[in-house]
């Protein structure tokens, strides 16, 4: 019953977020930060008492109550359609990660929204519902279910509060992710047929369609269904164009949210569906995954140094990272896995930090042009400052989460594909250019003439509180990351058993 | 009135002929009038058919189905000229193709 | 006509006798309300009746087979026809003078659905068929004095009569191939007569398939649609929609299983073909529509495009019984929940736009002027896509298993494409309304909840009710 | 003893954050005393540590907690401690204390004051995690955090966008060594499963002989590695543009510390590097070709810092060389003489720029001896350290390399001649330095006398320029004993030689002008000849065409994402069908009429087609 | 003999007066044409031996439908520049697609009926006989007819109803 009032917590949040617009405009920010903050207590006060998460054993995926927490209420017999929702470590992670970067999305969005707060932030709030939907729900139908809701809000807030061009790219966002859902729906409902054949009766829940007996192809097709959605939602590399409208045009706590959570539904979906259902399809397929994988990034980071609008730029890049987190996922070993579990968490808090940078510089300067905005260092120190250690997160500085990442990504990688992991490190050669060209277009360089200096306000104290949560979220997910890896390592321990051989217990 | 040898695709043929002359009527003709008329012509048709296929089979079936084609065609003609009436007085003009305001 | 009998057809009757009331109704006194009451009334204990008939389902005559799924789609016909009534009390009541024939001609037309959809006999399809449709010219030219729905009625006219007659004629060719006039009857002496002569009844399924066609504005018969639905004043676009095509569907569904026409390759080659290039054109057509009744067109002939696959489906699951009444409930659920989508749907535009022509503008910013409305819309346009937590996924997810089962890959493709198409067209009028008109500060006014948003919400909590607990109403269906 | 080794590198670290979030609230003098403070006091502890080390000198190794641990990969956070660690550290505390001392009044007027020590001491905590990490991985973290703390500080002038983009020249430049590095690694922990220094050694032994090729793939990756550190021959371009820095900055990091970090990595593995003699081999050409190629270079610069940068990969060059001929303990003891004269005459450097308000081109300078004697005289001792001549440290160190080169096994001579030759150009290019800008008629005049906190350092690196050649390195533990025999007499003669020869060939061509060079330049291959040198060997010109102007123009290309193409003619096909469509519905009757018609007549005919076939 | 002798000519006279009926530009003539025709095929229902049916076909369709006709477009005064106008709406460019189009489907009907054989009279099918089936099992279809009716006559009703009052 856990799992579903913490989703009950933050709907209801989100009404009460709306209706309090009438008290005043802002009140609803507060509202939906309290509800955040106590949806995080409530989850933690509720795992404290956990003796399986504090010894960490491992919860191995096809029996249910090796895992943290698991609930389970009929829905619709007529199809074995049951509400069953179930936390194990890799959830669990993304769980926290979703409330810790949902509290940020509204810090983020404190001062730079005008209108219909309390809507905003309902919408916020049911973003957040949906996604910790996703990361909990374990019976395929509800799988899908939230994955579809949570798109809903998530377009409602570019579409109504997103810059100049925002129908365009709220509409190719939502267009994107439902048609390629519709592809899992339909592998989804054959892998339930195919399983209706061998055990003669309906049932979706992950457990049982675990490991379902079917011939190659047609695991081939299912599992492609399945890894089409997740990539389109990754984002891949052909499937990402959405990727870069959707940001620039996003209110800034909706890139936040876009970038930071909505992104790893993807990477889980990988994980947790993808490859275990179906083993040796995905064993086929991995050269061709990899490879995509090995594009994304190399794809991501040239086109980031073309760019010349800052949330674009920042988007590409998390294109690029996302292309490591294909490999982890595809290369199928401990190490890899690890590391695009850690890239995961570490991706979200690098790229929800340079998202808010850009949206306060949005809001400080009216345009996400480089161009127009050079020299910025000189004027607002703290945000270049702030800008300087996430761009070096970003691109990849040992001592800081995304290192560990992309090192465990390439270690695990080496020792299924070497020289594929020789172009992958291109990545990091790469990935420095973009950032650097971030930084030095424009926070350094002679101060652009235009902007009169003395109308820009550097960073206040709200903002430099959530940017301290972010700096040493990333300093220790750099130097001591063991303790996410531990749960981590509670679900990639048995995963791997379900999964293709990879080359390392 | 038994020996009459007529056999059963001659009479089809006929009705056949008839459903499509009425057809033709339709997509030719632009006085309404004229196309209600066509129309009469085709359930004529099909009345037809039935009747002989009724007799074909010796049930009285066929000729249930020519009373209750009777009454959809007085019914149709009556609503159809009651509009007839209406258009004229409204448009000035009996052509069906004036009636084209919605498109696209 | 025994007792039982009488009571199997007690819609019917119920139906016919608040006609009745309503003529003499009409001879004592001219008003207006008390007609709309009556005709409420009599809808409401129809309802009752089609609930208490459940229990004597019988084959009665030969004309009628009274069953509870073709009592259930008769409930929700009249339940579409109460909507109606609730749409047009206020389009109708402006005019003053004395309308009642209005309310008339509903029932009647009500009641040759209801027929139609309880119909297992050729008769009493065309009675029903034709009973529904001259009631409807007459209300589609109901505001006599402007264009628009005089040139809707005539067209619509001559139209089905053409349909009506190519129908004919094709059960003329049956009749004469079979020499039997009842479905059950055709059903039996159909492969017969398949051997002895095939080109009789091939021609005459091919006709018969054309005239169902017309009446389900399947594509190559489909331009008439929006041309209709835009022409009729809303309240009997709502009609249109929901009750001819539910009742027609039904009918050809009864028709297709009873008179076991799936043996016969022609046709399902040609339903394919009609049902993929309805779900195409119809998506394509609306894709940049302006105007919101004939975007509910067009959204109407890819809906039954998608409903035709469960026909296509039924061809290749007459072997095993079992998935047979998967298809039946596929297609229950499917109708059920476009009907009740189309309601929502189109009372919401009666409701914001009444008479006036349903362009896009007048929806801009809706969200902020009429947020119930606006939700009611939203979640029926949801619906439309397949969103789940609404009953339209419900459909779709029952169409998916069933073109799964069936092996219908051309379909099945046809539905992701088309589907694929239609977010576009149905998120254009969600982000119209979501637009932030002119001044953010205009606060929604906070007239008291008028009945208008007590039928919006009501629909809206029935989409969504369908949607997220579907269970009893699959009980229901599948008995 | 051992436990407060971790102090050492957490001093600065900690002084650097404290200058980083209280920049605004700290006074000037509080900044210096703090960033000056904690890298003296660092160096202090290192005294110390020295101190007892000699005393009980074996190894010290401490593990405080393991960094990850996945599967059989568990790098830990832990320090080591021998010989060779104790000469760098040494060296990075020592020479790190004397530069910061300098900079605090070089940069007295500098308004981000506090930053520029921020990202000093920074650097010094990085460089003190790569001597004394015990792994590779950690070793990597200093390595990257030393490349960061170098593209900070040669970009501090941020404001001027070309001191950005040399700041980001460095960076990525070395980021491609890195990579191969971190290749380097991936190959290490597959095939061994360790990064721990000690343990991966010992089981290269164990696993491989001498020769076989994954050492040498390893080996190969490392010596890029440290190739791009340490500025040598492919990587070496981005050095001279980073003068773009602060002058103390080039002294620190450009001339002690962290381009020497590529020959420390080696000398630590220096086991794997035994394992495969040819990729000494290739250490020991690359570093030749690295000095002579420097050495050219250098003679044709105007800019005196940038001739010093590329004096200073010369010199490196030759530690290569050392390396690559095995002379381990002659290359570290070049290594720390080289740091000692090259942060001389680059605070020299630094002193004149000071004085003379920014200028950097020799030719402008002139007859400086009287006017600023300090500078001078620490001038002429670095120079003449650098150039070997006999007394100096230089010529310790520079004659142990050319010895030892000289008795490699196959190209032993052929070293030792090319070390000559560029020991030579030294020679005549540090003196050319000397006697244009202290000797000759004086263009310009100071403006300003160095103040004490300039001239300390300066003094006690001269000093440590002179005796630094009798100091004995405590690393007979760390590398294998070389049977350095001696070879024949007049080896060692030439070799003592050649730097005195050539500051006599300096003073005939700069300074007594008697051997005029006009000829030479005013021809036209001599004219082409001081452009190619002068401009870096066109390698620079090389880069640019290869690599870099092709991913600006791939990139500006790409900018609009042509994958999005596909996308768009999806949408494109559908709008195009929809007007079509939408253009058939007339409005008209009839139109409808004929499509029932055709709908039905397609029907028949696919009946009867059906029929017709089947019967 | 004799009647399949009447039936052909019948069916001749029928076909003929249909296809002058439609090509007829003043409305009255094509109306008259279709009345001949309208008894060829009451002629053809006797012969065939439905004589009730042959009954209505005289009675109701030529006399009640077409008279109806009549009265309308006596309403209408059509008059002689409604030919002219007739004639104009004529011209082979419009008729010559629909044409085509209707021969085809004419082919394919005769291509489809072509094959079925079988004689047409089984004997006459009184109309004792289809009043007992009308009032057998199709009684309910009688009913709905009657609906049928009153639909059609409230439909007719309302859409006249305006046009009294303006001319009253």
């Amino acid at each position: 019953m856990v799992l579903v009032n913490l989703i009950l917590i933050l709907l209801l949040g989100g009404v009460v977020a709306a209706v309090s617009e009438r008290v005043s405009s802002t009140t609803p920010r507060q509202v939906a930060l309290l509800v955040i903050v106590l949806a995080f207590l409530y989850l933690v006060s509720e795992l404290s008492g956990l003796d399986s998460l504090n010894q960490l054993q491992p919860s191995t995926p096809n029996d249910p109550n090796s895992w943290l927490i698991h609930f389970k209420a009929s829905w619709i017999p007529a199809f074995g359609i049951s509400i069953e929702f179930a936390l194990d470590g890799l959830s669990l992670l993304m769980v926290l990660l979703t409330l810790v970067l949902g509290a940020i999305a509204v810090s983020a969005s404190w001062t730079d929204i005008t209108e219909r707060h309390g809507f905003f932030e309902a919408n916020l709030l049911w973003t957040i519902a949906g996604v910790l939907g996703v990361f909990m729900a374990l019976d395929l139908f509800l799988f899908f279910l939230f994955w579809e809701v949570m798109l809903i809000p998530m377009y409602f807030l570019i579409a109504i509060w997103g810059h100049e061009n925002r129908g365009y790219a709220a509409m190719k966002f939502f267009i994107f992710t439902q048609a390629s859902g519709l592809l899992m729906l339909v592998a989804t409902l054959a892998l339930v047929a195919v399983y209706r054949d061998s055990m003669g009766h309906y049932s979706f829940s992950y457990f049982d369609l675990l490991n379902t007996p079917m011939a190659k192809n047609t695991a081939w097709w299912l599992m492609l269904g399945f890894f089409v959605a997740f990539v389109v939602k990754l984002p891949g590399f052909p499937f990402h164009t959405w990727l870069p409208d959707a940001h620039t045009q996003a209110p800034t706590a909706g890139s936040v949210i876009l970038a930071g959570i909505l992104l790893k539904t993807g990477a889980y979906g990988l994980i947790r569906f993808t490859v275990p259902l179906f083993p040796d399809a995905a064993l086929e397929f991995s050269n061709v995954a990899l490879t995509l994988g090995v594009a994304g990034i190399i794809y991501g980071a040239v086109l980031a140094f073309g760019q010349t609008d800052f949330k674009r730029l920042v988007a590409y890049s998390s294109v690029s990272h996302m292309g490591f987190i294909l490999l982890g996922v595809y290369a199928w070993n401990e190490l890899a896995l690890q590391g695009a579990v850690m890239q995961m968490v570490a991706h979200g808090f690098s790229t929800a930090a340079l998202f808010m940078i850009a949206g306060s510089l949005q809001e400080r300067l009216h345009t996400r042009e480089m161009p127009k905005m050079s020299g910025l260092w000189q004027s607002m120190p703290r945000m270049g400052a702030m800008a300087m250690f996430f761009v070096l997160a970003s691109l990849g500085l040992p001592g800081l989460g995304n290192f560990v990442a992309e090192f465990l990504v390439l270690l695990g990688l080496f020792q299924v594909n070497p020289w594929l992991t020789v172009l992958a490190s291109m990545g990091l050669i790469t990935g420095a250019i973009y950032s650097l060209m971030l930084m030095q277009r424009s926070f350094q360089g002679e101060p652009n003439p235009q902007l009169e200096t003395k109308t820009l306000t550097d960073f206040g104290s709200r903002e430099l509180l959530t940017m301290a949560v972010m700096v040493i979220a990333l300093v220790v997910l750099g130097i001591y990351p063991q303790p996410v890896l531990d749960i981590a390592q509670m679900t990639i321990a048995s995963t791997l058993k379900f999964g293709l051989p990879g080359a390392m217990p | 009135m038994n020996e009459l040898a007529v056999p059963l695709n001659h009479l089809l043929f006929l009705s056949g002929l008839l459903f499509s002359i009425g057809m033709l009527g339709v997509m030719i003709r632009r006085n309404i009038i004229f196309i209600l008329m066509s129309i009469e012509v085709m359930l004529n048709a099909c009345a037809l058919a039935f009747v002989g296929a009724g007799a074909h089979w010796g049930q009285p079936d066929g000729q249930v189905m020519y009373v209750m084609i009777l009454s959809i065609a007085a019914a149709e003609v009556a609503v159809g000229l009651g509009l007839v009436l209406q258009i004229q007085r409204r448009f000035k003009t009996l052509d069906m193709d004036q009636a084209n305001r919605m498109r696209g | 006509m025994t007792l039982s009998k009488l009571i199997a057809l007690a819609p019917i009757l119920i139906l016919s006798i608040t006609i009745i009331v309503l003529v003499l109704h009409a001879s004592l006194k001219r008003d207006h309300k008390s007609a709309w009451y009556v005709s409420a009334l009599g809808l409401l204990i129809t309802i009752w009746g089609s609930y208490y008939a459940s229990g004597y389902a019988q084959q009665v005559t030969v004309l009628l087979k009274v069953d509870n799924w073709g009592l259930l789609f008769s409930a929700l016909i009249v339940v579409s026809t109460l909507t109606t009534l609730a749409i047009s009390r206020d389009v109708f009541l402006a005019e003053g003078n004395r309308k009642e024939e209005y309310y008339l001609l509903i029932l009647l037309s009500t009641l040759g659905a209801i027929v139609l959809c309880q119909s297992s006999h050729i008769v009493s399809l065309l009675l029903g068929m034709e009973l529904m449709g001259i009631a409807v010219y007459a209300m589609i030219a109901f505001p006599e004095e402007d264009a628009l729905p005089l040139e809707a009625s005539i067209k619509y006219l001559i139209l089905s009569a053409c349909a009506s007659a190519m129908l004919l004629f094709g059960f003329a060719l049956l009749y004469a191939a079979t020499g039997d006039l009842s479905y059950a009857g055709i059903g039996s002496k159909v492969a017969s007569a398949y051997e002895s002569n095939p080109m009789l009844v091939v021609a005459g399924t091919a006709m018969v398939l054309s005239g169902i066609g017309f009446k389900l504005s399947l594509v190559p018969f489909h331009m008439w649609t929006p041309d209709v639905y835009e022409g009729a004043p809303t309240p009997v676009t709502n009609f249109l929609a929901t009750v001819s095509k539910g009742a027609m569907f039904v009918a050809l569904t009864r028709l297709f299983l009873d008179g076991k026409f799936y043996q016969f390759p022609s046709l399902i080659v040609a339903l394919t073909l009609i049902s993929v290039a309805s779900m195409l054109v119809g998506n394509l057509l609306a894709l940049r529509q302006e105007n919101v009744k004939r975007l509910l067109a067009y959204s109407s002939i890819a809906h039954f495009g998608y409903l035709l696959m469960v026909i296509v489906g039924f061809s290749s699951l007459k072997e095993t019984g079992e998935i047979l009444n998967l298809g039946r409930d596929a297609l229950t659920f499917y109708l059920a929940a476009y009907i009740l989508s189309t309601l929502a749907a189109i009372a919401v535009v009666a409701n914001v736009v009444g008479e006036k022509t349903a362009h896009i503008e007048a929806f801009t910013g809706l969200f902020w002027k009429q947020p119930l409305q606006a939700a009611a819309l939203m979640v029926a346009m949801l619906s439309f896509a397949g969103i789940p937590l609404t009953a339209g996924f419900m459909g779709k997810f029952y169409l998916i298993t069933l073109g799964l089962d069936a092996g219908l890959w051309l379909l099945l493709s046809g539905l992701i494409i088309g589907s694929a198409i239609g977010i576009y067209y149905y998120l254009r009028l969600i982000f119209a309304m979501s637009s932030p008109l002119g001044d953010p500060s205009v606060v929604p006014s906070k007239h008291s909840l008028s009945w208008r948003d007590a039928l919006a919400f009501v629909l809206l909590l029935s989409v969504l009710y369908m949607g997220s607990w579907p269970q009893p109403f699959i009980d229901f269906a599948g008995v | 003893m051992t436990d407060y080794i971790w102090l050492i590198p957490i001093l600065p670290l900690i002084s650097s954050i404290t200058l980083m979030l209280g920049s605004a609230y700290l006074g000037r003098s509080v900044i210096a005393t703090l960033g000056v403070g904690s890298v003296g006091l660092a160096a202090v502890l290192t005294g110390a540590l020295a101190y007892n080390f000699l005393h009980a000198p074996e190894p010290i190794h401490v593990v405080y907690w393991t960094w990850m641990q996945v599967g059989q990969f568990d790098p830990s956070i832990a320090f080591y401690f021998d010989g060779l660690t104790l000469v760098m550290m040494s060296v990075i505390t020592g020479v790190g204390f004397l530069i910061h001392l300098f900079s605090s009044e070089f940069m007295e007027h500098d308004n981000s004051y506090a930053r520029y020590f921020a990202y000093l001491n920074m650097f010094v905590a990085a460089m003190l995690i790569l001597v004394l990490a015990d792994n590779l991985l950690l070793m990597y973290l200093g390595w990257e955090g030393v490349g960061t703390c170098s593209y900070l500080l040669v970009g501090f002038w941020y404001q001027h966008s070309a001191n950005g983009r040399a700041a980001r020249k460095a960076f990525i430049v070395t980021r491609i060594g890195d990579t191969a590095m971190a290749i380097g690694l991936l190959v290490l922990f597959t095939e061994l499963g360790t990064l721990n220094i000690q343990d991966l050694v010992a089981a290269a032994q164990a696993k491989w002989q001498v020769g076989d090729v994954i050492p040498l793939l390893i080996c190969v990756l490392l010596l890029a590695g440290a190739a791009g550190k340490s500025a040598q021959l492919p990587l070496h371009t981005w050095l001279p543009d980073a003068m773009a820095g602060p002058t103390p900055v080039s002294a620190l990091i450009h001339a002690a510390t962290m381009v020497t970090a590529g020959v420390y990595l080696i000398a630590r593995t220096h086991g794997l590097f035994l394992l495969s003699p040819d990729a000494m081999t290739v250490v020991a050409v690359v570093g030749l070709l690295t000095s002579l190629v420097a050495a050219f270079t250098a003679l044709a610069q105007h800019d005196i810092k940038r001739i010093l940068a590329y004096s200073t990969i010369s010199q490196i060059g030759y530690m290569f060389l050392a390396l690559g001929v095995g002379a381990w303990t002659a290359g570290v003891f070049h290594l720390m003489t080289h740091a000692f004269f090259k942060a001389l005459l680059f605070l020299g450097s630094g002193a004149i720029i000071h004085c003379l308000h920014h200028e950097h081109d020799i030719f402008k300078m002139g007859g400086l001896r009287s006017r600023m004697p300090v500078t001078f005289w620490s001038f002429l001792i670095g120079s003449a350290a650098l150039a070997a001549l006999p007394l100096t440290s230089g010529f310790f160190s520079k004659d142990l390399i050319l010895l030892q080169a000289y008795q490699q096994a196959n190209i032993g001579p052929l070293l030792w001649v090319g070390g000559l030759g560029g020991a030579l150009l030294t020679a005549i290019y540090s003196f050319r330095l000397v006697f244009i800008v202290f000797f000759g008629h004086a263009n310009t005049s100071p403006d300003r006398e160095i103040g004490w906190r300039m001239a300390i350092p300066l003094i006690l690196l001269c000093a440590l320029s002179l005796i630094g050649g009798y100091f004995s390195l405590p690393v007979e533990k760390v590398f294998p004993i070389d049977d350095n025999q001696h070879p024949d007499q007049w080896v060692e003669l030439v070799s003592i030689s050649i730097p005195i020869f050539g500051v006599f060939l300096a003073y005939l061509l700069f300074l007594g002008r008697q051997l005029d060079p006009g000829f030479l330049i005013e021809s036209a291959s001599g004219r082409w000849l001081k452009q190619f040198w002068y401009s870096g060997w066109k390698i620079d010109r090389l880069y640019d065409l290869a690599l870099v102007n092709p991913y600006y123009w791939i990139a500006t290309i790409a900018r609009n994402e042509p994958v999005d193409k596909f996308y768009q003619s999806i949408v494109i096909t559908n709008q195009t069908l929809n007007a079509a469509l939408s253009k058939m519905q007339t409005g008209r009757m009839r139109g409808y009429i004929v499509s029932m018609v055709i709908g039905l007549i397609g029907f028949l005919g696919l009946s009867l087609f059906f029929v017709a076939g089947a019967v | 003999m004799l009647e399949t002798t009447i039936f052909y000519i019948s069916a001749a006279v029928a076909l003929a007066a249909t296809i002058l009926a439609m090509t007829r530009t003043n409305a009255i003539h094509a109306l008259i044409y279709l009345i001949v025709s309208l008894l060829a095929i009451a002629v053809i229902f006797f012969v065939v031996g439905a004589p009730f049916a042959a009954a209505l076909e005289v009675v109701i369709y030529a006399g009640a439908i077409m008279v109806l006709f009549v009265f309308v477009i006596m309403m209408l005064n059509l008059g002689e520049e409604g030919d002219a106008r007739e004639r104009k709406w004529l011209e082979p460019s419009i008729w010559i697609g629909p044409a085509t189009l209707s021969v085809v489907l004419l082919i394919e009907l005769i291509f489809l009926i072509g094959s079925v054989e079988g004689q047409v009279s089984q004997g006459v099918v009184s109309a004792k006989m289809v009043g007992i089936s009308l009032f057998g099992p199709y009684v309910l279809a009688v009913e709905l007819a009657s609906m049928l009716l009153l639909a059609g006559m409230v439909g007719a009703f309302h859409l006249g109803r305006r046009l009294l009052e303006k001319r009253a």
